[in-house]
């Protein structure tokens, strides 16, 4: 099987204040605000759309000013 | 499944949440020491001074020393506090209005007797924290509360240079004005930022970091646009560079 | 004019300053005054007037040095921190005898302390901040009406005793908003330029004026300081002001003294302990220096019982004892600091307690 | 008469236009009206609070230390003011926000999704109009919802007239489910 080196991220939601730089900068648009849930702080915190797009660039934790997203690779085997 | 491999993980010693406006490069810049104090280890040796303006709680969100400077007045706590603790990493991290206004004479006067301290002052154009007024750096024509009508150089001047001003001085050993308005800059600033404090615990003197920042509350703007506003227009007036750098040229015995 | 606004307290102060001639502004921003130098930077330019942003208040109040040495009405407003910096040119203005305006929107202290509403300024206000000796006028309104109708007083007196004139209130003044109404408005080409003001040789005379708080002689410094305070002296005969709240009746239970914002506050207390059935009232400085002694202790022959309430560690409890001098009395003391705004019910308890005979 | 509110939530809410609002639409009546803020240092996500005083006599003290009225944007304020409002008051909060449970049988409690429905509506910052609407309802001896309405208007009709409508339409929404709401 061919094998692909796919992104993980951690995200804390209740530190998100909603501000979307990391929705801009992400390469494969795949960052957004969720649509169901509010954080304590009443903002919808981001989250992945389609997290097997992620490509662990680390381009959103990098411009994420509060801390919220820890990025991780793993790799995966997947079908042709 | 493999093994889960860190890409990158937010520094144990940035400990939020934090009190700033949604988007604001505050956080961003703070996360940034946060990750070069830990990465080096400089984070049991550090000792940061914190402004009067938007950043007045940095003690609360990197887990080092610090001390809470009176307005404008980080650059001399700083000097008095160098020179108890030679060995020390000692950093200012300071707004426009606090390091290039009420602060210019101290800022000023770190560079002139070369200090070997680092200011990293967090150029956004207006004063934050008390509602968005003119800074020394506001830009000619722009709207803040006490320039309803724009800045009009006739009153206010032209906006302050910091990272060119502080460059004229022997004293100096860096000065750069970087960005974070994306992660290429984000690195970059990081880069730049650890690059000073090398320096200063390599004793080459003062070193002084302008980052050009967004304040999207004050400039009613989204947080994105912002970041847009200062790669367009900020940067026109503050040109991203390298203004003075000693290199190797000068070592302290 | 005369029409009720409903305004925010700093912009009402603003438009107020406006009114009493006023057309020079230097201000630096600080949180809880900045919004006073936002109004002036938006208005003034409407009315022919200069709004200059300082790069200190160190800088603003040495220009508001200049231009009240040079014959105008000039006007800073800060806060605590800011009113520190600012003690330079205080000290040296009453050297100068240069009149000026200054209001001070005092938060928690000391130090950088809070934003909150206070009144640990009254030392530094009335004993002076700076070095040497010296006074300057300081009012102390207890509501927005009050600050409006006191400010052409403001300058006007400032520039008969060419002396500093401060008013002293609060954040919560600052930020409040209420309706105000405005009875004057004062064309600024009527106020007299003073034959001491720097404006050139030929505007007084050919006779050069000279500017300074220099004196290197001790005899003539120590003549100056005499002269000085001849001047205040007339100036603590002419200008104390004062309110006497619910104070009619020959027997008072608890005579309650406050100023300000504490003041504003403490008249609720004073109507729900009336209601029931206590003789309370409130004894109010509006002029805290000069501070109306006299009538102070006239009032404190009516009672026993004499309660402070200052926003403040007890500093108007030291003019308050100074003023009565009769260890007799009992005194108590309410102290709320950093930024703590006492609540009516908090009054009256103490009140009540004071009269079972509980507190000390 | 004295009423006697607080409006309190997190800074960028509206909060303190809300009690602007109320105030000034008091005064237009030929009330004495006082508008007190509390800020923090924050410009955005703090707490922020305001009172809001209103009397046919002139108002002493601004402040109150158990407010009548309780109009409630997020938890902190809910945890803060719940204990202190006064007894047979009334105690407005946005459950779009809040999680906490009302424990008190002496106040009338007045929950609104109000985030929720502001969305609904077209934008979250007409949240602050649907409680302040809900909050009209229990103040009609004083200013109707046509006199809030104008107050809106003339406070924010200049700088944002898009928004008018919306608000509006949002302050009548809130009127509307408080009164369904106190009838039950």
């Amino acid at each position: 099987m061919p094998k692909k080196v796919r992104g993980v991220l951690t995200i804390r939601e209740d530190l998100c204040k909603q501000c979307g730089l990391c929705v801009s900068v992400c390469p494969v648009h795949i960052l957004d605000f969720s649509k169901t849930k509010i954080n304590s702080k009443g903002y919808r915190p981001i989250e992945l759309t389609d997290p097997d797009k992620c490509v662990g660039c680390a381009f959103c934790a990098m411009m994420c000013p509060e801390g919220v997203i820890d990025v991780y690779r793993e790799i995966v085997e997947v079908a042709e | 499944m493999g093994n889960l491999q860190v890409v990158y993980e937010v520094p144990k010693i940035y400990t939020g949440p934090n009190h700033y406006c949604p988007g604001c490069f505050h956080g961003i810049i703070h996360r940034v020491i946060a990750e070069i104090l830990q990465e080096e280890g400089w984070d049991d040796i550090s000792i940061g001074i914190a402004p009067v303006g938007c950043a007045v709680l940095a003690y609360d969100y990197i887990d080092i020393d610090w001390f809470e400077a009176p307005h404008g007045r980080a650059c001399a706590n700083a000097t008095g506090i160098k020179w108890a603790w030679p060995d020390r990493l000692v950093f200012t991290y300071q707004g426009d209005g606090d390091a290039a206004s009420i602060g210019f004479a101290e800022t000023s006067y770190a560079a002139v007797r070369g200090v070997n301290i680092t200011t990293i002052m967090v150029n956004n154009a207006v004063y934050g924290m008390t509602g968005g007024q003119m800074a020394p750096t506001t830009l000619v024509g722009m709207k803040t509360t006490t320039s309803p009508y724009g800045r009009d150089p006739k009153y206010a001047g032209y906006p302050v240079k910091m990272a060119e001003h502080i460059a004229q001085f022997e004293g100096t050993a860096l000065s750069v004005r970087v960005s974070a308005f994306d992660p290429q800059h984000v690195l970059d600033m990081k880069k730049w930022i650890k690059k000073a404090f090398q320096y200063q615990m390599e004793g080459k003197g003062y070193t002084f970091i302008e980052v050009v920042s967004t304040c999207p509350t004050n400039w009613r703007m989204d947080p994105v646009k912002a970041a847009e506003f200062v790669k367009n227009e900020m940067i026109k007036v503050y040109p991203l560079g390298v203004y003075k750098d000693v290199g190797e040229e000068k070592k302290e015995g | 004019m005369g029409e009720k606004v409903f305004m925010k307290g700093n912009e009402a102060l603003g438009e107020a300053a406006v009114r009493s001639g006023c057309r020079l502004f230097f201000g630096y921003p600080i949180t809880p005054a900045s919004e006073l130098a936002e109004y002036m930077a938006y208005r003034l330019p409407q009315v022919g007037g200069v709004f200059i942003q300082a790069e200190s208040e160190v800088a603003a109040s040495n220009m508001i040095y200049g231009a009240g040495a040079a014959g105008k009405y000039a006007m800073t407003a800060s806060s605590s921190p800011g009113v520190s910096l600012m003690q330079e040119a205080i000290s040296y203005m009453a050297g100068a005898e240069v009149p000026a305006v200054i209001i001070n929107l005092i938060r928690g202290g000391p130090g950088l302390g809070d934003i909150q509403p206070a009144q640990s300024d009254y030392f530094q206000a009335v004993k002076g901040g700076g070095h040497g000796d010296y006074r300057n006028l300081v009012y102390a309104p207890s509501t927005l009406q009050e600050a409006v109708d006191l400010m052409p007083m403001l300058f006007q007196n400032a520039f008969k005793y060419r002396m500093l004139a401060m008013m002293v209130v609060d954040g919560l003044v600052g930020q409040m908003m209420e309706a105000v109404e405005f009875k004057y408005d004062i064309d600024p080409d009527s106020i007299p330029v003073p034959d001491w003001a720097l404006s050139g040789k030929k505007m007084h005379g050919g006779k050069k004026n000279v500017n300074t708080s220099l004196e290197l002689d001790p005899n003539k410094l120590a003549e100056h300081n005499f002269k000085l305070f001849e001047k205040y002296q007339k100036v603590y005969e002419n200008e104390r002001m004062f309110e006497a709240f619910e104070l009619e009746e020959p027997d008072i239970d608890v005579m309650i003294v406050a100023y300000g914002t504490a003041a504003r506050i403490i008249k609720t207390a004073v109507k729900n302990l009336r209601a029931k059935g206590y003789k309370v009232g409130l004894f109010r400085p509006i002029t805290l220096w000069p501070f109306p002694d006299k009538e102070l202790k006239e009032y404190a022959e009516k009672t026993e019982h004499i309660l402070t309430v200052e926003m403040s560690m007890g500093q108007l409890i030291e003019d308050v004892k100074l003023s009565i001098f009769d260890p007799n009395k009992k005194y108590h003391l309410m102290p709320y600091p950093g930024g703590i705004v006492p609540t009516p019910k908090e009054v009256e308890d103490k009140v009540i307690e004071i009269l079972k005979g509980g507190a000390k | 008469m004295l009423k006697d509110v607080i409006f309190a939530g997190f800074g960028g809410q509206g909060v303190m236009v809300a009690g602007q609002i109320l105030a000034k639409a008091a005064m237009e009546k030929g009330y004495y009206s006082t508008w007190l803020p509390s800020y923090g240092p924050e410009q955005r996500g703090g707490t922020a609070n305001c009172t809001v005083m209103i009397s046919d006599e002139p108002i002493a003290s601004p402040l109150t230390h158990a407010p009548t009225y309780c109009v409630i944007f997020n938890n902190p304020s809910f945890q803060k003011f719940e204990p202190m409002a006064r007894e047979g008051g009334v105690f407005i909060y946005n459950t779009s926000m809040i999680t906490e449970k009302p424990t008190r049988d002496d106040v009338t409690y007045i929950g609104i999704a109000a985030t929720e429905l502001a969305e609904g509506m077209g934008s979250v910052k007409a949240t602050n109009m649907i409680l302040l609407g809900a909050l009209t309802y229990f103040l009609q001896d004083v200013v109707s919802l046509d006199d809030i309405i104008a107050a809106m208007r003339e406070k924010l009709g200049k700088k944002k007239p898009e928004l008018a409508d919306l608000n509006e339409q949002a302050l009548r929404k809130g009127f509307e489910l408080a009164s369904e709401q106190a009838k039950k």
